[in-house]
């Protein structure tokens, strides 16, 4: 049973690890968004073992939170993406260094 | 009597204040009333004062008068006290009379100045300075005059300010001046935790007490002493402000830079004797310096033109004299030699004055000559002091003073042959310079128009003077000669008498000697000035002579000598740092600072994906340092 | 009560004239005449009721002692009390602060309320300074004449004042904060030994330290007060700030908080690190003649007339440092004279400096020369000045620099004489500074004014506060005798065979410098 | 859930029911003016519920939430920075194109997320309370929608705090793993029973400081910050400056108050790391910005350094230093934001330095509150600011933390120099000719700054007086 949730943790942790590179590679806003998601629901795996470890709901609990969350988080950071697209015709992130310095 | 001490400076001090606030509102016959009035009423003083010591000598032998108590921090406690010896007598006299003398004649010299209030303002403030030096109870309050004499120097040699050179001259009195006094403060503060006090009667009782003979604390302190005095009295290697100082009007070269303020260290070290003469060393060392500067003064004078650099040559070869009798022990010699010099010295210096203002301040004395019949009054009396200078014997005062100490040079304890014959030499050449001078001066063709004419005010002080600089001589003669010895008598109150070496009484062949090179060197500078000038001009085409002359006018070339040793360097890396290289530290810190900024701002470079970067790095950080340690 | 009500009137003169100067650009500076006027006359009068029973007193030389508390969760209190050394020098501050308000009567024109607001505030804060017995207190008014002094220099200081403001401030306040550490610091240790937490400095005295921590808060208090002292080569922030700051500002900044330097050493770091300073002290001594030496020469290269001035400052300050590490009554006293001479003779110069400007429109001195033609006057009272400056006898810096000169030889005669050589280098500069200011040819054919009648009423003050010092300076001896002597008195004499006192000596361990109220 | 226990979160529910309210309010379509109005009013009430409450102090909700006196106090600093900004908030956003109404709702939501934070003592209510204020902030940042800078702001602000809320989860989620509780008490209460803490605990705790230290802008997690705060509203800025990083820095304090974390050597020594680089990096960012929005953003970044000065030691003066802090903070950073959102006009933040300049000569009253605030933000005397740095000094010394005290009096020297740069400005140049341009709503503009008016007394008050609030902290003591 530890070893389960060893190899669950082993790919939480990959997961977020995967989400994090996705993150940094990627320059398009919404697969940044996505990776974002995985690195998110990677944290919410991590919870779901947890808590099955000491055979407590809470785990899934949070899991649920997360999610709900990451739909709030999306749904806003869609909105922004679309002025983005509005404003800059691209989703290029590379193209939002207005500020600096 | 003694309480009217306390009026002795202040008379001229209230001089100066008057001058000094209400100076530009009064008219100048009353600037002239004030400025030598009061230092008049001080010479007045003065024999009343005298007389009365001389008459009823107190038992302490000194008057001596507390003012107020200057400060007072636990042991240390000087007083503004006047104190009146012997000694100090013969110097006020001295300061106060030649000091009205010239005040008198000022009034009539800088008639024409637009500064007259300015000028009288600071003799009464000189005066009063030197009254205060000369009567000081300690060595604090002599500092105090010391000083202030520096200062008064300094302000009356750049009384004509327009002119940078004077200034120049000015600050270069005062600063070696200020080297001197510096070793004299330092000198204080030894002489303060020896005995406790600074007070000068104290100190002498104390010193024989505590010290042994030939101590080196004392050493130290005597030659701290030494120079100051030197720097005052501009002796080797302190004496090269001295020439330049004659950039003043001429009543101030003759009040200031020839009877009274240049003598100061003489009469320091005959105050401090008693120090002195606990080491033996420090007593040579004054000694060596007198007859060196004698020496190398001597030869300066015999080539310079200017009339007054003459003269202010000849006064540092003259106190030259005195410190070689201070250093062979005959200390009442060395005083009575500084009242006689004093007396035909500011005669010389007001003449030379009377001369220069006839001659449209021409200084050349090539420039001049033919004067003796055209200013008859200026010639006799020039002629008395150039007599007495040149220790004419017999019948001038100088013979007197100038004879006594070349026979202690030799005779006295510390006396050896070597020093008499400096002295020897010295007076030679001081009988060739002297001459040099009366003839280009007075005989020959006129060379430059007389102007102006010097009127009473300036003629009766000299005569006064001149009649001094021949009769004062009389109260001191020698043992084989009449052995009148009023002077030494006096001093003796104060001073050691002088102790002679075993065996020595031929008194008579050294006054030969020294009668005859007297003669000599007037005979010489005759034959070479008047008789064969053409001999002269043969002389100076030899390249050795030449550049001995230049060598000797330019005063030995220690102008050249502290100039590219001390002056330069110390200009040159003030300039260069000019800017504070520590300043340069702190500009570093921020240079640094901003650099940081940049590089840090840098980093903001707006770009999300290298934000993520930077959180990422910062993570990776932080696990790792978790992990690791 | 007295000391806080000046606090009070200062402050609330400055208040005043920041407000009613909207309205009336007269007001101000009457209002802060008079503000000055009242402090300085309720301290005069203090200070002549006080001076015969000044040496009667035996162990307590603290003449007033108020206390009220102020943040008692941290032992704060609002606690000020003045021995002589703070009497004195508060004289001087409202002395200087006359002066001050006087000399920019008419220099002044531009944002006239808030200006004497920032010229009373920092005397308010300067004041404090002199009378806080509370740490935190005494820090806190440390920092509080920063900030108008700040703005007195950017604001209304000459072409470079911001870069000068910028300097000042940062010098000040990063060097104030290294001492809040040290005061913090030394809190915890004393709270420690003896469960009292208490920033009081009377309670502070004493406090046992272990020796290598005492000499690092020892540090933290040197370094807040030999930058503003100052000492090479802490010094750079000086001559910026006086040369950029308006002429009141220059002689507050030469006259007064130069002095707060040397004032918190004498009140706290001595008393309170009597080892560590003992160790410091030849250390110190060293910078000191430094400081002499290489401020004169600095001196002596400038050509802007405020910097030549400032440099002095720096050589004059070399003085107090090498005066206050001598440990004994006579150097101590020389450098109590030494400030108030020194605020004195420079503030002059300043003064001096800033009418020339205004006449001139230059600091520049090769752009001068031969003023004396024109402005004989003031001429005199430079020359007069530059003497004081150079240290002549008769003139009150003179009793200074002898004083701390005698007493540092007791202590280390080799320093001494080098500090000594720097008087040769105070006449090089001082000399030069008349030259070519005051003599030498007339390069102007355009009239210039000399004193008016406001300023000679300055002037007159000044000189004649330089004589009275130079000539009878008992009564400031005098005042501070009984701190000097405690002072001098927690020190171990250092060189028995030259030492010629016969005081008692109090054990280091037992000393009560004070007594508790 | 009892009636005590709804008594108790009064001021959350209020917050709650408030954005509710005005929605509906919204709804019915009534006036920008109205509904600033009501929420104001909303604002004191839940502002003042909070008096209320106390008698029940302290009160547990278990396993989620505790109320006691510190985080009643942390509650109070919130929703009274909440209100200072919903006073300002009205004159900006009346001149903006955007319709101002929503804003209201979502302050309020944000208001209650800080809340939640301040409150929480278990990861659920944590990881709650902080995405409801994030979450609202999204949406607060980019508010202006159609302006570059704040859309930019707002994406990079959603992206970075997603990213960073993942490591948080993901860092509770390990601690859970080790030791079977979300709850702060049993998570030290396994710990006690542990030997060592084992390598997953740890990383658990690394990666909680990531998403903690985001959230705090501290060094290394700090680059956002700039850009957001440049980005935002201005008064949106004052908040994310002052309430979102309040309510994390709370809940981070309690953690480690209750998992007694200053035990461990490596987790301080990362604190002690990042609080010595971000007072040293803050400041230096800061020393030749010439946007006002961003020099303040780096400050920030070294306040909360200084703050974490105070919070390494973990001792009872810690406390009462950092709640001075806090409230210090506060106070002079809403009213150096109030300031920014005063002079701000219908196109742009005031932001650039260059506006400022010979402000004291044209508004005296605005110029003076503002070097209030900038002299409180560098420390010096007469200001709350001062007291503030005194007492984390104080704190730090106490425990002997000399290091992070020194080069805390270092950095602020640096601080010290750009404070002074904007408060030369306002001195530096002459009063302009120009007219005043005409305010569209002058009684508001008014009230605005009478508030900060009153804002910067309270730093002179606290500065000269500080005794008195000292006192009255004691109550809110962390028990």
């Amino acid at each position: 049973m530890k070893s389960s949730i060893e190899i669950v943790m082993l790919l939480a942790g990959l997961l977020f690890v995967l989400g994090i590179a996705g993150v940094i590679i990627r320059k398009n806003i919404i697969f940044m968004l996505l990776s974002v998601e995985v690195m998110l629901n990677a944290s919410g795996l991590a919870f779901v073992a947890a808590g099955s470890r000491w055979a407590q709901p809470d785990g899934q609990v949070m899991f649920i939170f997360i999610l709900a969350m990451a739909a709030a988080e999306v749904s806003i950071g869609l909105a922004l993406i679309l002025q983005i697209y509005h404003q800059h015709k691209s989703l290029d992130i590379d193209k939002l260094k207005e500020m600096k310095g | 009597m003694n309480n009217l001490l306390w009026l002795i400076p202040v008379l001229p001090f209230a001089g100066f204040l008057i001058l000094a606030l209400a100076g530009k509102h009064l008219s100048r016959v009353w600037v002239a009333l004030i400025g030598a009035g009061s230092v008049s009423l001080s010479a007045i003083i003065v024999p009343i004062i005298g007389i009365g010591f001389l008459s009823h000598p107190p038992a302490t032998g000194n008057y001596s008068q507390t003012l107020w108590t200057w400060m007072q921090v636990g042991d240390f406690n000087p007083k503004i006290t006047l104190f009146l010896d012997a000694l100090s007598l013969v110097f006020v006299f001295v300061i106060t009379f030649i000091g009205a003398l010239i005040h008198i004649y000022s009034a009539g010299f800088m008639a024409s100045d637009k500064d007259y209030s300015r000028f009288f303002a600071c003799m009464n403030l000189f005066v009063f300075s030197m009254l205060l030096l000369v009567l000081a109870d300690n060595l604090l309050l002599l500092y105090l005059g010391w000083e202030g004499v520096g200062l008064c120097s300094y302000l009356l040699i750049g009384f004509w300010y327009e002119n940078p050179v004077n200034g120049y001259a000015a600050r270069k009195a005062f600063i070696i001046t200020r080297i001197g006094d510096t070793a004299m403060a330092i000198g204080l503060f030894v002489i303060f935790y020896q005995f406790g006090t600074l007070a000068i009667p104290d100190i002498l009782t104390k010193a024989p007490v505590l010290w042994h003979q030939g101590a080196s604390i004392a050493t130290i302190t005597a030659l701290l002493l030494l120079a100051g005095g030197v720097g005052k009295s501009a002796q080797l290697p302190l004496q090269t402000w001295l020439p330049d100082a004659m950039a003043g009007p001429s009543p101030v070269s003759a009040l200031i830079h020839a009877a009274t303020m240049v003598t100061a260290g003489v009469y320091l070290i005959s105050r401090m004797h008693i120090i002195f003469q606990l080491s033996p060393i420090a007593q040579m060392i004054v000694a060596v310096i007198g007859a060196a500067t004698l020496f190398i003064a001597g030869f300066s004078a015999l080539t310079q033109y200017d009339i007054k650099r003459v003269l202010a040559y000849s006064t540092i070869s003259q106190i030259g004299y005195m410190f070689l009798a201070l250093g062979v022990g005959a200390w009442a010699a060395a005083i009575f030699h500084f009242m006689i010099h004093a007396f035909f010295k500011a005669l010389l210096f007001l003449a030379a004055g009377a001369v220069i203002e006839a001659l449209h301040h021409e200084h050349n004395i090539f420039k001049m000559g033919g004067l003796k019949n055209k200013l008859p009054v200026i010639f006799w009396t020039f002629l008395i002091g150039s007599a007495s200078l040149a220790a004419l014997p017999l019948i001038s005062a100088g013979f007197y003073s100038k004879d006594q100490i070349l026979w202690y040079a030799w005779a006295a304890e510390g006396g050896n042959p070597l020093l008499w014959f400096i002295g020897l030499l010295g007076a030679f050449i001081t009988a060739v310079y002297t001459t040099r001078m009366m003839i280009l001066v007075f005989w020959g063709e006129a060379k430059t128009e007389i102007g102006h004419r010097p009127g009473k005010l300036m003629t009766v002080p000299l005569i006064v003077l001149a009649f001094f600089s021949l009769f004062a001589g009389f109260i001191e003669l020698p043992h084989n000669f009449g052995h009148f010895r009023l002077f030494s008598d006096l001093l003796q109150q104060v001073l050691p008498e002088t102790i002679l070496k075993a065996g020595m009484n031929t008194e008579l062949q050294f006054q030969i000697l020294a009668l005859l090179s007297t003669l000599g060197g007037i005979y010489l500078a005759y034959v070479f000035y008047y008789k064969q000038p053409q001999r002269i001009e043969k002389l100076k085409q030899s390249r050795f002579v030449m550049n001995l002359y230049l060598f000797w006018f330019s005063g030995w070339g220690f102008d050249k000598l502290y100039n590219t040793l001390i002056v330069k360097p110390i200009v040159f890396m003030a300039n260069v740092n000019k800017n504070d290289v520590v300043d340069k530290l702190y500009q570093g810190v921020t240079f640094i600072t901003i650099r940081l900024y940049q590089s840090l701002s840098f980093t903001q470079s707006g770009s999300l994906r290298w934000y993520i970067m930077g959180l990422v790095i910062g993570a990776i950080i932080i696990l790792s340092m978790q992990i690791m340690l | 009560m007295i000391l806080i009500y000046v606090i009070g009137i200062l402050m609330g003169g400055g208040l005043l004239s920041l407000l009613l100067g909207q309205w009336n650009k007269n007001l101000p500076r009457w209002i802060a005449l008079c503000t000055v006027l009242v402090g300085f006359i309720a301290f005069v009068f203090f200070w002549i009721n006080q001076y015969h029973t000044i040496n009667l007193r035996l162990t307590n030389t603290w003449m007033i002692d108020y206390r009220h508390d102020w943040i008692p969760s941290f032992g704060i209190s609002f606690h000020l009390a003045i021995d002589g050394l703070s009497l004195l020098l508060l004289v001087l501050t409202f002395f200087l602060g006359i002066l001050a308000v006087l000399c920019s009567w008419n220099d002044v024109k531009e944002r006239v309320g808030f200006y004497y607001f920032n010229l009373l505030w920092i005397l308010a804060g300067i004041s404090g300074v002199f009378m806080a017995v509370d740490l935190f207190l005494f820090y806190f008014f440390w920092e509080v004449m920063l900030i108008p002094m700040y703005f007195l220099i950017g604001i209304w200081g000459s072409e470079n004042r911001v870069y000068a403001a910028y300097k000042f401030f940062i010098f000040t306040q990063a060097s104030g904060l290294l001492m809040l550490l040290a005061i913090i610091g030394l809190y915890f240790i004393h709270g420690r030994n003896t469960g009292v937490y208490t920033f009081n400095y009377f309670e502070l005295l004493g406090t046992a330290i272990p020796p290598h921590i005492a000499f690092w808060l020892m540090l933290g208090f040197m370094i807040a007060f030999v930058v503003k002292l100052p000492i090479v080569p802490f010094h750079t922030w000086l001559p910026d700030a006086h040369s950029e700051a308006p002429t009141a500002g220059s002689l507050i900044l030469a006259g007064l908080l130069l002095k707060t330097g040397a004032y918190g050493i004498l009140r706290f770091v001595l008393p309170l690190f009597p080892e560590a300073a003992h160790d410091l002290a030849p250390w110190a001594m060293l910078f000191g003649v430094i400081g002499i030496i290489y401020g004169a020469i600095l001196s002596y290269s400038q050509t802007d007339l405020k910097r030549l001035i400032a440099y002095t400052s720096v050589s004059h300050m070399g003085f107090v440092i090498l005066g206050i590490f001598a440990f004994n009554e006579l150097a101590l006293q020389g450098v109590v004279m030494q400030l108030v001479t020194h605020a004195i003779s420079t503030g002059a110069l300043f003064i001096m400096a800033g009418m020339l400007k205004e006449r001139l429109h230059t600091r520049n001195i090769n752009h001068m020369g031969g003023l004396w033609t024109q402005m004989p006057q003031m001429g005199a009272i430079g020359m007069l000045f530059a003497m004081a400056s150079l240290g002549l006898p008769g003139l009150g810096n003179f009793i200074a620099e002898f004083l701390i000169l005698l007493g540092a030889f007791k202590a280390n005669v080799l320093l001494t004489i080098m500090a000594t050589i720097g008087l040769v280098f105070s006449a090089i500069y001082s000399l030069r500074i008349v030259q070519k200011v005051f003599l030498g040819p007339s390069e102007r054919s355009d009239y210039i004014s000399d004193f008016s009648f406001r300023e000679i009423v300055v002037m007159a003050a000044l000189t004649l506060s330089i004589v009275w010092l130079g000539l009878y300076p008992q009564p400031v001896i005098n005042t501070v005798k009984l701190m000097v002597n405690k002072l001098a008195h927690i020190f171990p004499p250092e060189n028995k065979n030259v030492q010629q006192e016969n005081y008692q000596e109090i054990p280091l361990s037992t000393h009560k410098y004070l007594v508790k109220k | 859930m009892s009636g005590n226990d709804f008594f108790a979160l009064t001021p959350l529910i209020l917050l709650a029911g408030s954005s509710v309210l005005i929605m509906l309010l919204i709804a019915i379509k009534l006036s920008h003016r109205v509904i600033q109005l009501s929420s104001l009013l909303l604002f004191i009430v839940a502002f003042s519920s909070l008096i209320y409450i106390q008698k029940l102090l302290p009160y547990h909700i278990e396993p989620l939430l505790v109320i006691d006196g510190f985080s009643v106090f942390i509650m109070g600093l919130i929703i009274f920075s909440s209100l200072v900004v919903n006073i300002l908030s009205y004159i900006y956003f009346e001149e903006k194109e955007e319709s101002p109404k929503e804003y209201y709702v979502l302050l309020f939501l944000c208001t209650l997320g800080a809340c939640v934070l301040a409150v929480s003592k278990h990861f659920v209510s944590l990881f709650l309370g902080l995405e409801i204020l994030t979450v609202g902030l999204y949406a607060l940042i980019a508010y202006l929608r159609v302006r570059h800078h704040n859309i930019e702001a707002g994406i990079k602000y959603l992206v970075l705090a997603a990213f960073s809320s993942a490591f948080l989860l993901f860092g509770m989620a390990l601690i859970y793993l080790e030791t079977g509780s979300m709850q702060f008490s049993m998570i030290a209460h396994s710990l006690t029973s542990l030997q060592s803490l084992s390598p997953l605990f740890l990383t658990g705790l690394g990666m909680m400081l990531v998403g903690v230290g985001f959230k705090l802008a501290v060094v290394p997690f700090h680059m956002w910050t700039a850009d957001v705060y440049e980005g935002a509203p201005a008064p949106v800025t004052a908040f994310i400056a002052t309430a979102s990083k309040g309510g994390v820095f709370a809940v981070l304090f309690r953690f480690f108050i209750m998992i007694d974390g200053f035990r461990f050597k490596v987790v301080m020594l990362i604190l002690i790391c990042i609080a010595i680089a971000s007072m040293i990096i803050g400041n230096l960012l800061a020393v030749q910005q010439k946007n006002v929005k961003r020099i303040l953003a780096y400050s920030s970044i070294a306040h909360l350094g200084y703050l974490l000065v105070a919070f390494i030691p973990g001792s009872m003066m810690s406390i009462k230093a950092l709640s001075f802090y806090l409230m210090a903070y506060f106070i002079t950073t809403l009213t150096a934001f109030g300031i920014v959102t005063v002079l701000s006009n219908k196109e742009t933040d005031a932001e650039n330095i260059e506006s400022y300049k010979a402000l004291f000569w044209e508004r005296p009253v605005l110029a003076c509150i503002f070097s209030s605030a900038l002299l409180s933000l560098a420390g010096i005397p007469l200001t709350v600011g001062f007291v503030g740095k005194f007492y984390i000094l104080a704190a730090g010394l106490q425990s002997g933390f000399w290091i992070t005290a020194l080069i805390l009096v270092i950095s602020s020297v640096i601080g010290l120099y750009y404070y002074l740069r904007i408060i030369t400005t306002m001195f530096a140049g002459q009063k302009s000719i120009l007219p005043e341009e005409e305010r569209a709503n002058p009684v508001f503009y008014m009230v605005s700054i009478i508030a900060l008016s009153v804002l910067s007394l309270l730093i002179i008050w606290f500065g000269v007086y500080p005794s008195g609030v000292m006192g009255s902290m004691e109550y809110f003591k962390l028990k």
